[in-house]
C-alpha cells in the first residue's frame, strides 16, 4: 500500500487549505453561510464521491478525506458534512439505482443541500430508530420524532431510516423538509458550528418515489454508511486537532510570562510535543485507512469486508477523536486565561472536539466492538 | 460546642430558611453559574447575616463568632448538603476581611468589616493583568499620591470576578516608578462605582460573563485607603494568597459531592451506569473525590510548632482543578449526544457547566504548570529553574 | 474525625522509619532475613492490633498502617505481612474465641510465623478456593492445591481456608507447615522481596481443633480480613511511592546532563511534582481510612457496616496502587540508563508495585464492585 | 520484482529453513531476549547470508541487492511473520555498513562488508558514557595517535548491546584534546578482543546482562580505521543515527504485533478476555498498533524534492517505545497473579519479558524528554531552551 498522494491530490489539497484559510467562516456571520455553500460547489466538492456516470468526480475516500481535514482545521459551518458525507454516503451504500440516478446529481451540484436521520448520534441500529414508516397505498405514511438532527436551516431534503411497521425491515425515505407534517425546531446547540434540529414527523405522506432504499442491502448499507462516515468524521477531527497545535504553538511564541516567550518553557515544549505525536499519529491512521479503503473500492478483489473495515476504521476514528479532545484541551490550557474566552479559537474547537466525540459512536463504543472481533472468536 | 448539635442547627436553619422566595437559589451560583439570580443572592447573604452564619472564623472583637477549624468545616458541608447557594460575599468573608483582621488598621477594620459581615458591601479582587497571568511580579499597573495624599491609579486588571455586582475591590499596583518584581508594589482598597473606574464584560467560552477587565484611568481612593505601608504590597498580597487557601475552600468538596451525584442519576437514567467503562470512570471519580476529601481533612491536623511544609496543602490546588476538570469530561460522556444541547434539566445543565467551566479551574489561581513548578520547589526541594 | 497523630503514635513512626533506615533489608543478604524478624518481634510491631486480654498491645488499624508505610518504604522481606496483616487478621475477623486464645500469642510474640491461603491472590469468594476439607471423625483431611502463597521459607504455619465437602460452607484450618502430606514448592519470583510457593495439600489429616473458625462469621470474617489486608498493603504501597519519589529526587539533583543536573529541567520537575500529588494524595487517603477505621472499631455506633468499610478502603486501594504503580515507572524513567540496572532501587519497586498491584484484587475488580454500589441501588 | 511473489520466496525459505536445529530459535532472540542461544543465531545469520537475505538494500556493487524500500519492508513482514529470531548481525547490516557505504573508504568498505554480509563479523556500538547518557555532546572518551599512526582509546562507554557476543565496535571518541561539545570527535573502528579492552556485564533489572561496559585502556586500532576525518565525528555519529531509523525498524512492529496476538492467546485462555476494562485496553492496544504501522507506511511515502521535517519520523521513537511499555503493563494485567512467577510458558514469558525489558525502550536512544526536546524544536519550531 502507498500512501504517497498523487500530484492531483496535493493540488486539491493546496486548493481547499488556501481556499478555507480565506473563507473558513467560523467567525463569520451567519449571513455568509450560503455564499460560502455556494462556493463549495462550484469547486465541485460535493462531487468528489459521486461516480462519473452520476455527473460526479468519481473519486474517492483520500480526495474527500483531504476537504474534510481542511474543513475541520477551519470549523466550516455549511451543509457539506451532512449533505456529503451523511446522504451521498446512505444513498451510495444504501439506496437502489433508480433513486441513485435520482438523487445524487443533485446532491453533488448544490441543488439540494440533505441530511441523514438514523437513531440517536446516528447509530444504525434498526433498534435505536425513532420513526416509523406504514404502507399507505402505493406509498407511506411517515410518524415519529428525531431528537437531533445535523440541520442548518438550509437543508431542502432528509434521508430518513424509518422501520417500517407490522414488519421486521427498515426503509429509507426522501423527505422534503418542506413536507406537510414535518415540524423542524432549531435547538440552541453548544457548537454553534453544527447547528442542530428537531424534526418531528406527524403523518407525513410521501409517495412510493420517496422509499429509496434497495431493500436487499438497506441494513448493512446504513451500518457501512456509518463506518464510512465516522472515517471522513475522522479526517475532520484531525484537521482540527492540527489547527489547536498550530494555535497554540502561535501563541505560546509570543506570550510572554516571567521575562520570556512561554514557548521557551520545556514544560510547555513537551506539551505541544505530545499534542503533536497524538495528532500526527492519528493523521498517519486516517490517511492510511483511507488508501485502504480506496484502494479497496478499486478492486473487488482487495475489498474489505466489514469487519475488517470496521476494524481499521476503529482506528482511525478512536484516534482522531482522543486526539482532537487532547489537543483542544491543551489548547485552552497553553492559551492561559485568555484560553478560556469567546474571543480565542480554541474553545470552537473544543466545542467541536466533543461534538465529534459523540456523534456516530463514542471511543468506548468502538472500542468494545473491536474487542469483540479480537477477543470473541476462537 | 458539640459538632453534630451544631451541624443539626445549621441544617435546621437553613430548611426553615432557604425556602420561599429564596426557594429557587438551591444550589444555584458559585462559579460558572455566578450571573443566576445575584440581586437576589444578596439578599440571602442578608439573611445569613441575621442568622449569624457570616463571619464565623472570625474573632470576636470583629464581629465573628471565633469557631474552631471543625465547626467552620461542619458549617460549610451542611449549607452546601443543605443546597446553600454560591456565596455572593465570599470575597469579602474570605479573602478581605482576614487581610484587613491580620494587617488593616482599627480604622480599616472599623470601615469595612461590618460591611462585610452583614451582606451590604460586596468585593472585587484586583490582581491578574493582561500581561501577568500566573505572574504577580509582573504587575504594571500603576499607583501614585496626590498632594492632597489620595491616590490615584492608572492601569488594567483582568478575570475579576463579580466586579459588575461590587463595591469594593482591593489592587495590587505598583506605587514605586521604575520599581520591578516584587518591589515597590502597594495594596489598595478602591471603590468600583466612580468616573475613574470602567468594568467590560469578559465574554467566557459558554457564552456568558461572570469575569470583567477592570480599567482604572486616574481611579481614586483615599489615602488611608492602603493596607500596609506604600511598598510592602507584595507581603499583603502573599498573606492574602495564604488566607485563600483556607477552610471555605472544604466546603467546595461538598458542592463536586453534589455534582457527581447529579452524575450518578443521569447515568442511572439514561442507561450510561450499564456501560462499564463508563462505570471505570464513575468509580475512579468517586474514588477520586475521597482523596480530596481526605486531603482536605489532612489540612486541619494539628501541627502546632512544625514548620515542615504541608504536602497536602501544595498539591491541593492541582488536585482539585484536575479532578474537576476531569469531571467534567465524564459527565459529558455519560450525558452523551444530548449533551450537544443546552438543557433545561437542572442535573444536566449542571453538568454541562462544570464540563465549559471547569476549564478555568486548571488555569486561574495559578495554572497547572505554575502549580508545579511549585509543588517541586517548596515541596520537593528542587532548584529554581 | 481527626486525622493529628497522637505522641504515641509519632513516636512509633519514627522509631521505625529510623530502626528501618539501618535494618531494612531487600539489599541485604536472605541469611539476614531470620535476624530482622526477631528483632521487629522485640520491638513489639507484631503486637500491635492484637487485643490487650491475648497479651498484645491492643493498638489499632493507625499504628499498623504506620509500620506498614515504613516497611513498604525500605522493602523489608520478612514474615510481617503474611503474619500479621493476613494470618492475625483472618483469626481477628473470622476465627473462634477459643481459636484466637490459642493462636494469636503466638503469632504476636514470633513464637510462630504464619500465612494464609485463600484463593489465588488472596481472594475471598468461597468459588475460587482451591483446597477442600472432607470430615474424618473428629477430625478432616484436607486436599487440593494451592498455586501461589506468600511463604517465605520461615513459615511454622498456614491458615487455610477450604471448602467443606458435601456442604456450601467453608472452613479456616489451621495446617503446620511441616506436616505429613503439605509439600511446599519455592517459585521462582520477580519480587524477590515477598517469596512465594505452592503448597500441594496431599490427604493432609489434622485434629477437630485445627479448625480454627467461627462456623457463623467465617465467610463475612475472611471477606473483611480481606479488605483490611488491602488497607494495610494500601499503607506499603504509599510508603514504596514515597520512596521512589525520593530515590528520583535525590538522583536527579546530582545527575548532570547537558551542563546542568537533571533536576533544574522544568519537564523533571514537573515529572516529580506529578509523583508527590499521586503519592499524598493516597497518603492522606490511606490515613483517613484507617482514622476512621479506628475510630470505627472502637465505637460500635460508629461502627462502619461492610459496604462503608469496602468504598472506603477501595478509594485508599486504588489511589495507592497507581501511585506506587506510577512513581516506581517514572523512579526507573527518570534515573536514565542506571534505573534499568539491578545496581539502582527503583526496580526493587517497580517489582513490588506491580506484585503488590495484582495481589487482594487489581484496580478494575475494586472499581467495578464500587460502580455497583454508586449504580446499581435505587 | 512483484511484491506478493517476493513475500511468497521469503516466506517459502523461511518455511524449509527455519527448521530443524534452528526450529528453537523461533520468535527468539531481540531486546529482551538476547541471552538466548547466541552462538546458534550467529549460525543462523550464515544461513540466512547464504539465502541471500543480508543487504537487501545495499547497492549491488557492495554485494547487496539493491531491493526498493517496499520490499526490503515486504523482507522484514514476512521474517517476523514466520518467527524469524531477532538478528545478531542487526547493528553490522544496518548501522556500520550504511555508514561504510556512505563515509567510508574503499579499502574499508572491502575490509568489513563482506564479514558483515557473511555474517562471520558482529558489531556492537559504542556511544553512550556513564556522563554522557542522552547527551552526546558530552562524550569523555579520549582517543589520540601514536607515532606510527595507530590509534589508542582511553574511556568507557556504557549500554552497549551484546558488546560480549561482537568483534568490532565503532566508537565516537575526543581526538582534540580540550576540545568540547560536537566540535573535536572521530569515528573509530576499534576490534574488541585485545589486552587493552575489557567487557563487564551490566546486570539489568530481569536479572540478566544483554547490554555491557566496555572499558578502553590504551585500545588500539589501525590507523585507518577511522570513518571521516579526525575531528568530524560528530558528523558521522549524526548521519549514523538517520540510518538507525530506517526501513529495518518497520520489521520492529510485526514483532509488536506478534507480542499482541500473544497477549490475546492469554487473555482468552485464563478469562481476562472477559473483563471489560481490559477489553478496553486491548482494543486500545490493537488501535495504537494501527498507529505506528501507518506511521511507519507514511514515511515510506515519496516526498523526492521535498525538505520539510517528517514528522512522522520525528515522532516514531517516542510513539513506539510507549506503546511497547503500556503493552508490557497491560499484559501483566491480563496474565494477572500468575505474573508473579516466571513463566516456562512461551507466551507469558515473552510478555513478562516485554514487561521488564521495555523500561529501557523509553530510555535507551534517546530518553523520552529527549524526544519531546527534538519533537518540539524540530517539528514545531519551539525555541531552544
Amino acid at each position: 500500500m502507498n500512501l504517497t498522494l498523487s500530484d492531483e491530490q496535493r493540488a486539491l489539497q493546496e486548493t481547499a487549505a488556501d481556499f478555507l484559510a480565506e473563507q473558513g467562516n467560523a467567525r463569520k456571520d451567519v449571513q455568509d453561510d450560503a455564499g460560502l455553500w455556494a462556493h463549495i460547489v462550484e469547486l465541485g466538492w460535493a462531487a468528489v464521491q459521486v461516480p462519473e456516470e452520476l455527473d460526479g468526480l468519481g473519486l474517492g475516500a483520500v480526495e474527500l478525506g483531504l476537504l474534510m481535514e481542511e474543513m475541520g482545521r477551519r470549523l466550516v459551518r455549511t451543509p457539506f458534512f451532512s449533505t456529503v458525507v451523511l446522504a451521498q454516503t446512505a444513498l451510495l451504500q444504501a439506496g437502489s439505482a433508480h433513486a441513485q440516478q435520482r438523487c445524487l446529481p443533485a446532491l453533488a451540484f448544490g441543488a439540494q443541500a440533505a441530511t441523514l436521520i438514523l437513531g440517536p448520534g446516528l447509530d444504525a441500529d434498526p433498534a435505536t430508530l425513532t420513526v416509523h414508516a406504514r404502507r399507505d397505498g402505493e406509498g407511506w405514511h411517515l410518524h415519529g420524532e428525531a431528537a437531533q438532527v445535523l440541520d442548518d436551516g438550509q437543508i431542502d431534503v432528509a434521508y430518513v431510516a424509518a422501520r417500517l411497521e407490522g414488519d421486521a425491515a427498515i426503509g429509507l425515505f426522501e423527505v422534503q423538509a418542506g413536507a406537510t407534517g414535518v415540524e423542524r425546531t432549531p435547538l440552541e446547540v453548544w457548537d454553534l458550528t453544527r447547528p442542530q434540529a428537531r424534526w418531528c414527523f406527524d403523518e407525513v405522506r410521501v409517495d412510493a418515489e420517496a422509499r429509496v432504499d434497495d431493500a436487499d442491502k438497506v441494513c448493512a448499507g446504513l451500518v457501512r454508511t456509518r463506518v464510512l462516515a465516522a472515517l471522513q468524521l475522522a479526517a475532520e477531527q484531525v484537521g482540527g486537532a492540527a489547527q489547536c497545535l498550530q494555535l497554540a504553538v502561535d501563541y505560546t511564541k509570543e506570550r510572554v510570562q516571567f521575562g520570556r516567550p512561554v514557548a521557551t518553557f520545556q514544560a510547555v515544549k513537551h506539551r505541544v510535543a505530545e499534542m503533536m505525536v497524538r495528532m500526527e499519529t492519528a493523521r498517519s491512521t486516517v490517511r492510511g485507512v483511507m488508501a485502504r479503503v480506496a484502494a479497496a473500492a478499486e478492486s473487488d478483489a482487495a475489498a474489505l469486508d466489514d469487519a475488517a473495515l470496521f476494524a481499521e476504521v476503529s482506528a482511525a476514528r478512536v484516534l482522531a477523536t482522543e486526539a482532537y479532545r487532547y489537543c483542544a484541551q491543551e489548547a485552552i490550557q497553553l492559551h492561559g486565561g485568555v484560553g478560556f474566552t469567546w474571543e480565542y479559537d480554541p474553545q470552537l474547537h473544543f466545542k467541536r472536539a466533543q461534538w465529534a466525540s459523540q456523534w456516530l459512536g463514542a471511543s468506548s463504543a468502538w472500542r468494545e466492538t473491536l474487542a469483540a472481533q479480537l477477543l470473541d472468536v476462537a | 460546642m458539640n459538632e453534630q448539635e451544631f451541624r443539626k442547627e445549621v441544617a435546621a436553619w437553613m430548611a426553615t430558611h432557604l425556602v420561599g422566595r429564596f426557594a429557587c437559589l438551591k444550589h444555584r451560583g458559585g462559579p460558572g453559574d455566578e450571573e443566576a439570580y445575584p440581586a437576589l443572592r444578596k439578599e440571602w447573604e442578608q439573611e445569613m447575616a441575621s442568622g449569624g452564619w457570616v463571619g464565623l472564623g472570625w474573632p470576636k472583637e470583629h464581629g465573628g463568632r471565633d469557631l474552631p477549624l471543625a465547626l467552620q468545616l461542619a458549617f460549610h458541608e451542611e449549607y452546601v448538603r443543605a443546597g446553600g447557594p454560591g456565596r455572593m460575599g465570599h470575597i469579602g468573608e474570605t479573602l478581605t476581611a482576614p487581610t484587613l483582621i491580620a494587617l488593616g488598621t482599627p480604622e480599616q477594620q472599623r470601615r469595612f468589616l461590618p460591611g462585610i459581615r452583614e451582606g451590604r458591601e460586596y468585593w472585587a479582587q484586583g490582581y491578574s493583568e493582561p500581561g501577568a497571568g500566573s505572574d504577580l511580579a509582573a504587575i504594571s499597573t500603576r499607583c501614585w499620591q496626590d498632594e492632597d495624599g489620595r491616590w490615584r491609579l492608572q492601569g488594567q486588571k483582568v478575570w475579576t470576578s463579580l466586579a459588575h455586582e461590587s463595591d469594593w475591590i482591593f489592587v495590587i499596583a505598583r506605587s514605586t516608578p521604575g520599581s520591578v518584581g516584587r518591589e515597590g508594589l502597594s495594596f489598595l482598597l478602591v471603590p468600583l462605582d466612580q468616573p475613574g473606574i470602567e468594568i467590560h464584560p469578559i465574554r467566557q467560552l459558554t457564552g456568558e460573563a461572570e469575569f470583567n477587565s477592570v480599567f482604572f484611568d486616574g481611579a481614586v481612593t483615599e489615602a488611608d485607603c492602603i493596607v500596609g505601608q506604600p511598598g510592602e504590597g507584595w507581603k499583603v498580597a502573599m498573606a492574602l494568597l495564604g488566607f485563600e487557601r483556607g477552610v471555605s475552600t472544604l466546603g467546595q468538596q461538598m458542592h463536586f459531592s453534589h455534582e457527581l451525584q447529579l452524575l450518578l442519576e443521569v447515568a442511572r437514567a439514561n442507561g450510561a451506569a450499564q456501560d462499564p467503562a463508563i462505570r471505570q470512570r464513575i468509580a475512579d471519580a468517586w474514588i477520586g473525590l475521597q482523596g480530596l476529601r481526605y486531603n482536605g481533612l489532612r489540612m486541619l491536623e494539628d501541627d502546632t510548632g512544625s514548620t515542615k511544609v504541608r504536602p497536602e496543602a501544595l498539591i491541593y490546588k492541582y488536585a482539585w482543578s484536575n479532578w474537576h476538570r476531569d469531571l467534567g469530561q465524564l459527565a459529558m460522556d455519560v450525558i452523551g449526544v444530548a449533551g450537544d444541547v443546552r438543557s433545561d434539566e437542572d442535573a444536566v445543565r449542571r453538568l454541562q457547566q462544570v464540563f465549559f467551566f471547569s476549564r478555568s479551574d486548571t488555569i486561574y489561581a495559578g495554572t497547572n504548570e505554575i502549580q508545579l513548578n511549585i509543588i517541586s520547589e517548596r515541596g520537593l526541594g528542587m532548584p529554581r529553574g
